[in-house]
């Protein structure tokens, strides 16, 4: 297939539905409302079900009814209708059921503003929801990653029966770009034995799909279960990009939309001799701390760059462990960081100023 | 000899863990009569809320998702719009369909969604230990209404089959008890109505079962069935209440 | 017309004593055997004049734990 | 011309969006790397429209443009928002059937395109956009006149296909009215 | 007042109301719902108000309505109903309302179990909801202590316009101790000047309680204020208690609960001569990273004990900031650390083995 | 002369960001001047909604709070019970009251909160861009069903004022239109029944009010009026659904 | 009978050409301006012939951003 | 003795929570420091029931018992579940009246109190709790039998006054019942 120009909310729509994505269930929020638009016209076309739902909180729970029935299926919110989706989240990891999530991320807190942000990094990555559970969560930086990351992130999903989430940004969702819907990279799969398909099939009889464990010696066994699958998880998805960062000066981190404008101060660093470069974390987690313990021995310092007032910082601070100073540059609200105070900041930091 | 009643295969072998005389019992072996003599047990997933029933995927012998509170509904909506050849039903209690779970029962019924609805009200929340349910009856008293429920203060409770009756693709509900054997006998054949309505695709059905918790009510079980139908059934008119011309 | 006539059986063990079957049985044959416990620590449910029982099923149909099972014939 | 940033800028019902994109669509089809980021929100119905459009040999970095190398301003509010993005030398082009005033910059080459008067003289005020993006195509040749033709095609859909003919002119008009300028 | 045995949840109930909340909206759920249960026996009979809400979002809703128009205004739940609130808690926290959120932790995730834990720290302290916001979170570790924070919280929360959150477990619910109401320490507050009483009074008129800025320039600069906020309170607010922390060979860290666990296990770690102390974070945000710092400096290595598979361990890391290894120990679903094994791994930790 | 019809003091200077042709607008007055001529002010707190007229409280000049969205009737009860003797009203979209809000609107009525409802049925998301709403008629286009909202796939439309009068504590419910003239001249007139029963502290009140959305409707205002007059009242009828004998 | 005489006003900066009051007054004097523009870039609503006027305030009732203002005297 | 610490386990009913609450009241009565924690759990309605007690000179560390001076054992589940509890050289209640079985223990010392007959001796089967109360003070003397008693009062609330000649009965039989075995 040839290179189109796809907005981002609609891309997600086309990767999904080439990566066989049947099931669609959501509710209408800015900035990321084309998605599901896109879905109530084109998922009917491939025998899909598109279904606004009455709220967030009934999506997630439709995408958990969905996903244990073993469907293909995503739900999208941005920041507001994310955090409604939290208890469902919750319960979708512990019990087990792949399914992908968006979150193209506004301003907050509250009801906040509608332009792009970065400030949901603790919700995605911490667990917004409650319980010891993690989300695998995707950070492209292009519409074109963003569609082989949505392709890839449903063969995630199946493979861990976990939850994956898309962490996007207003601008993610709004740009066009070029794209390719290449044919994913198949992964191997385990069957869906597990699923209520409510049918009496090669599978046998009779399933449960369930996250309720009233024993605690259960509970416990099911989530040390869990921690084993996230460990699997660190060692086999972490996945960022090294931008220049082996022999730099100054290693900055960015990720989403922040981190082409990282890009841009880095070039515009290199014109002006000064050695910086970029850990570009790829997966928000797992978090990719060995790139930081390996860079922490060549670079003097790190600069961490948000659409947030800090929030990865702590993931980057955990993986640098103490061994060079680690700056924060961040702009929020749906401000967007600047590439020329990026530029000083980075020239502040290497000169001893702060 | 004709064996007239048996325990239907429907039903797993385990023991139930509700209290002694509570009726949710009861109306867990209708469903499972009704399901055996469909002949819909292989085909069905059901959909267990949080409340006392949590566990009827213990004793139900089919598929099933355990919801969130509340959101059966929605649950039961994502599996069958998946798998619109099975049959796919919740099983709620009156903190979960009635309050909690309004938004999710609402729109499944206005969505015409293809599901059977089993509503089991016994006007309290029973699993968390007594407190107030939207259909606590005026004056009752309940853990977070120590006084009893109060008109000015709480409202009058709320009629879910009567509200949802309202609307348009709400095709079939029927309020019913199991107060004494007649009863019971009539809630079974309501619930069977409610599995046909969506084995030939009529709509969104929905059976209230009105039930007791002697627990909570803190009477006999034998006492309960008299609460439920001097006090319960003037408020909560059984009866059909609406029904698919497809179907009658 | 033919006289119905009924055989019941408990399954003790299932039994909770919760009395429901003693008070829908026309020919009131159902009681309570207070004198016995069964494994659930109950006194579990009896039927004293079997040759009363008509077979009307109405105690099972109550029961909340499926614990009894009727049979009927007509003579 | 390694890359150019381009920013556009009007009122709502315009055509502002769709002129970013059919010039993206343009640059993707002469195999370059475009990028388009229209500005969203409450205040944009019936309100102000923008977009920046980057096209570029190589991979596009930020696709926000904070320093244009050209600006395509179709009212007034924007020339007064935007012209401040253009570099120094950028070009500037402004519509000026509606905007009689001057842009303040000394440094940046401005270019006056009565754009709705063209369009109205070829028969549809609804073609302004195709006239100033013509006079910008022929300024900066970052395409050619060829692609944003097919990329009219492409953007417009089928059910449109009759008003192909009018954007043609629309940008030819648009072109020649710059030439004797450039 | 005399000292009386309270159980916990009656207790918060008793200490808020004598702290002049009067208004109490909730939702039960075990193991918190004594709470309720109580205020709705009790808040009458002092003017107040208890409002059982159709569920803890519209509980967390009311919460933000009255807290909006002046009230001392509390809520409580417990992990699920926590998770539902997340929208909500954002929104107080956006429009800067100060309330009382109490969650009585409960294995996660999904339904989980009912039994005490602490896995929901990480939705605590880094924000389970949208946007760059915090919470702070009180975590007392006796019935008293919870009293007194109770109290307290109101206070904090009056001054800093900012909600507050009890981060409690099964144990501190269920459990009966000693407590006295004392009367608390009152601090010097703002008048509540910006609360919409809908009566023109002495404020005058018009008041506003949102968290909407659509201009992004208005929502990173109301941003920039809460953090200049936030650093404020971490000045003026970290609390935490040092058990023989200054020359320990080995520093445990626990909360709530667990800190009596692992007290229990210092005094056997002494009777075997063995120097071990504590630093015991009462308020997990803001956290007490400087005491690590401090300790690092002395102790050989660090114990995060946790009701969970390891949440509060990120942030020992980050105060210990690489200077000294720090481990892990922690049970999960509802089961408890047992002091027998955390005395084991004490010493296998001392004596190089991990 | 004398001034028969002047802008009510109740608004700000300000002026609306609604489209042109936009009836929030009208709506907006009506409210503006009841809450003028029952001088209520000054005590007066108005709870907006998330949808359109989000921005409402730059409109009308009394105290205010922004509520999530679907939460306004949870925030207004927060409000009231703290304030008893204030009057509290939500203005509410469809979207927000009979979508994500259900739960929350049901059970304000259910308790019979004595607040005022406002509630704007323009049978579409207006805000985020002309998605479906639970109001959107059979076979309207939406965003988000754009071959036109189906029976069978989206079920057949929420008439919330005839759901909630089935609540023995909504006390005053009344369906209007802004369509024209007369019609806002009643629909004023049903307005301000709904504040006077909140001060005389008769109970829950609503008013539904019919309303366009030109842009997402894709119409001009004009065309607009007329499609409400002739598709939406047919479906949605107008007049009194429940009204406490007190009032009358 | 007195007969009614109004006179309206349209505070011009408000309007939004949006031509709603246009079609409800009863004696239709009440058209849009095509040949001006107001500060919004709209065309405004205005009256030409303000004798046929009767102060109905139609106009003003319907106008979604009150824009108009009405008297009458009846004559 | 400058702690103690009990475990109280029977089924629900019995009133093994209020005898470990009177308890508790007893100590704080004496100015002791103490602890109450129940189990709690769906599983508890018709269920087991249990409660942790530490009354202790000192501040109380882990209300969790889990090396339990003392075990007052109401019914057989409660012995084969917690007798493991109880440290060696610990006390072992048990209501005989209700379990035949004995205990494997051998390094405790193990009591067999009928308290269930001795309760219907006196004529209320309900004071069960009471009567192996009783013994359980007799026998550690933690709290003297005056603060059992007006711990009694408090935590019977007005409405059960009455009932308080009865206990205080049971707590006599309890204590008697054991003081030959001292
Ligand atoms: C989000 C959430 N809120 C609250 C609870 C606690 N909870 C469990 S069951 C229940 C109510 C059960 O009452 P009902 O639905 O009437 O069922 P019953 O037990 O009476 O059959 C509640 C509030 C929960 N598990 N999750
Ligand atoms: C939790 C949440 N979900 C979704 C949104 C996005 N949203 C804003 S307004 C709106 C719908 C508005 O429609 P309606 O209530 O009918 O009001 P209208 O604009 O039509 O007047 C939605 C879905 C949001 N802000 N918050
Ligand atoms: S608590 Fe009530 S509803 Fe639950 S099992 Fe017991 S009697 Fe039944
Ligand atoms: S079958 Fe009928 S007659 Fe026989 S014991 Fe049961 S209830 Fe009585
Ligand atoms: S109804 Fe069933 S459980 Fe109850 S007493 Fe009779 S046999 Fe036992
Ligand atoms: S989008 Fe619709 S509802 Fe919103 S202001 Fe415009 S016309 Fe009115
Ligand atoms: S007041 Fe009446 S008559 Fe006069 S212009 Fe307005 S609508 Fe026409
Ligand atoms: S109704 Fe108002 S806004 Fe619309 S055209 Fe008339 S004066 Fe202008
Ligand atoms: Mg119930
Ligand atoms: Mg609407």
């Amino acid at each position: 297939m040839a290179r189109d120009l796809m907005k981002g909310n609609e891309a997600i729509g086309a990767a999904a539905i080439k990566a066989g994505c049947r099931y669609f269930f959501g509710y209408p929020i800015t900035p990321q409302s084309e998605l599901p638009e896109y879905m109530s016209r084109e998922l009917p076309k491939v025998g899909g079900v598109f279904l606004q739902a009455e709220s967030e909180v009934a999506a997630i729970n439709m995408v958990y009814g969905a996903a244990g029935a073993g469907a293909r299926v995503m739900t999208s919110s941005s920041s507001p209708g994310i955090s409604l989706k939290m208890e469902g989240i919750s319960y979708i990891a512990g019990a087990e059921l792949p399914c992908l999530i968006v979150n193209i991320v506004r301003g907050g807190p509250g009801l906040g503003g509608i332009q792009p942000a970065q400030s949901d990094y603790f919700q995605a990555t911490k667990g917004g929801g409650h319980g010891d559970y993690r989300l695998i969560v995707l950070a492209p930086n292009s519409i074109q990653e963003m569609c082989d990351l949505v392709m890839d992130g449903f063969d995630i999903a199946d493979q861990y029966r976990n939850p994956v989430m898309i962490l996007g940004d207003g601008i993610l969702g709004q740009m066009m770009e070029a794209v390719e819907l290449k044919k994913p990279k198949k992964r191997e799969l385990p069957p869906k034995d597990w699923a209520t398909t409510g049918i009496k099939d090669k599978y046998g009889k009779k399933r449960l799909i369930s996250s309720l464990f009233i024993q605690p010696e259960d509970l416990e066994k099911h989530n040390l279960k869990l921690q084993m699958k996230y460990e699997k998880i660190k060692k086999n998805e972490t996945k960022f990009e090294s931008v220049y960062a082996d022999d730099a000066d100054i290693v900055l981190t960015a990720y989403g939309t922040t981190s082409r404008i990282v890009s841009n101060a880095i070039k515009a660093l290199k014109k002006e001799g000064i050695k910086a470069g970029m850990i570009r974390p790829i997966t928000l987690w797992p978090f990719p701390y060995e790139a930081y313990e390996k860079a922490a021995d060549s670079a003097k310092a790190f600069l961490t760059v948000e659409m947030s007032l800090g929030q990865m910082i702590e993931d980057v601070k955990l993986g640098v462990n103490g061994k060079k100073p680690v700056h924060f540059y961040g702009r929020t609200g749906g401000m967007l960081p600047d590439q020329t105070e990026i530029v000083e900041k980075v020239k502040k930091i290497l000169g001893g100023e702060i | 000899m004709k064996t007239v009643f048996d325990r239907t295969k429907a039903l797993t072998p385990a023991a139930m863990h509700y209290c002694p005389g509570c009726t949710h019992g009861i109306v867990h072996r209708l469903v499972g009569e009704v399901l055996e003599e469909l002949d819909i047990l292989d085909k069905s997933t059901m959909v267990a809320p949080v409340g006392c029933s949590t566990f009827i995927y213990d004793y139900i012998d089919c598929d099933a998702q355990q919801a969130a509170h509340g959101r059966a509904p929605a649950v039961a909506t994502g599996i069958k719009r998946v798998h619109p050849d099975s049959v796919v039903f919740t099983y709620q209690g009156d903190g979960d369909l009635a309050s909690i779970g309004t938004a999710e029962i609402v729109h499944a019924a206005m969505r015409g969604e293809k599901i059977t609805v089993i509503f089991v009200n016994n006007a309290i929340y029973g699993m968390t230990g007594g407190q107030m349910a939207p259909t606590t009856l005026e004056g009752q008293k309940a853990s977070t209404a120590p006084l009893g429920r109060d008109k000015f203060q709480h409202g009058l409770p709320i009629r879910m089959s009567e509200m949802l009756a309202t609307l348009d693709s709400a095709t079939f509900i029927e309020r019913v008890s199991v107060h004494d054997p007649a009863h019971i006998r009539k809630a079974k054949s309501a619930i069977k109505k409610a599995f046909k309505n969506q084995i030939t695709g009529v709509g969104f059905s929905m059976v209230e079962v009105l039930s007791t918790c002697p627990t909570n009510w803190k009477m006999t079980p034998i006492e309960s069935l008299g609460w439920l139908k001097d006090n319960m059934i003037p408020y909560y008119p059984l009866g059909n209440i609406r029904s698919p011309k497809e179907v009658e | 017309m033919a006289k119905a006539k009924g055989r019941v059986t408990f399954d003790e063990g299932r039994c909770k004593g919760c009395e429901l079957c003693t008070r829908v049985c026309p020919v009131k044959i159902v009681v309570m055997d207070t004198k016995r416990i069964n494994s659930k620590g109950y006194h579990p449910a009896a039927v004293m004049e079997i040759d009363k029982c008509i077979g009307c099923a109405n105690c099972a149909v109550m029961c909340p734990d499926t614990a009894i099972r009727v049979e009927q014939e007509f003579i | 011309m390694a890359e150019q940033q381009i920013i556009i800028a009007g009122f709502g019902g315009q055509g502002v969006l769709s002129m970013g994109q059919i010039l993206s669509y343009a640059g993707l089809l002469e195999g370059k790397n475009v990028s388009w980021l229209p500005s969203y929100g409450p205040e944009m119905r019936g309100g102000t429209a923008n977009c920046n459009v980057i096209i570029s040999e190589e991979l596009v970095g930020s696709p926000i443009v904070k320093e244009a190398d050209a600006a395509i301003i179709m009212n007034l509010p924007s020339l007064e928002k935007f012209e401040k993005f253009v570099v120094s030398g950028g070009n500037l082009l402004i519509n000026s059937s509606l905007i009689s005033e001057k842009t303040s910059r000394r440094d940046v080459k401005a270019y006056k395109i009565p754009a709705n008067d063209i369009a109205n003289e070829i028969g549809n005020a609804k073609v302004a956009n195709m006239v100033i993006l013509g006079a910008y195509v022929e300024l900066t040749k970052i395409v050619s006149p060829k692609s944003i033709i097919q990329s009219l095609e492409k953007v417009l859909g089928s059910s449109k296909r009759n008003l192909i003919q009018i954007n043609e002119e629309a940008l030819k008009r648009g072109a020649e009215s710059v030439k004797c300028l450039v």
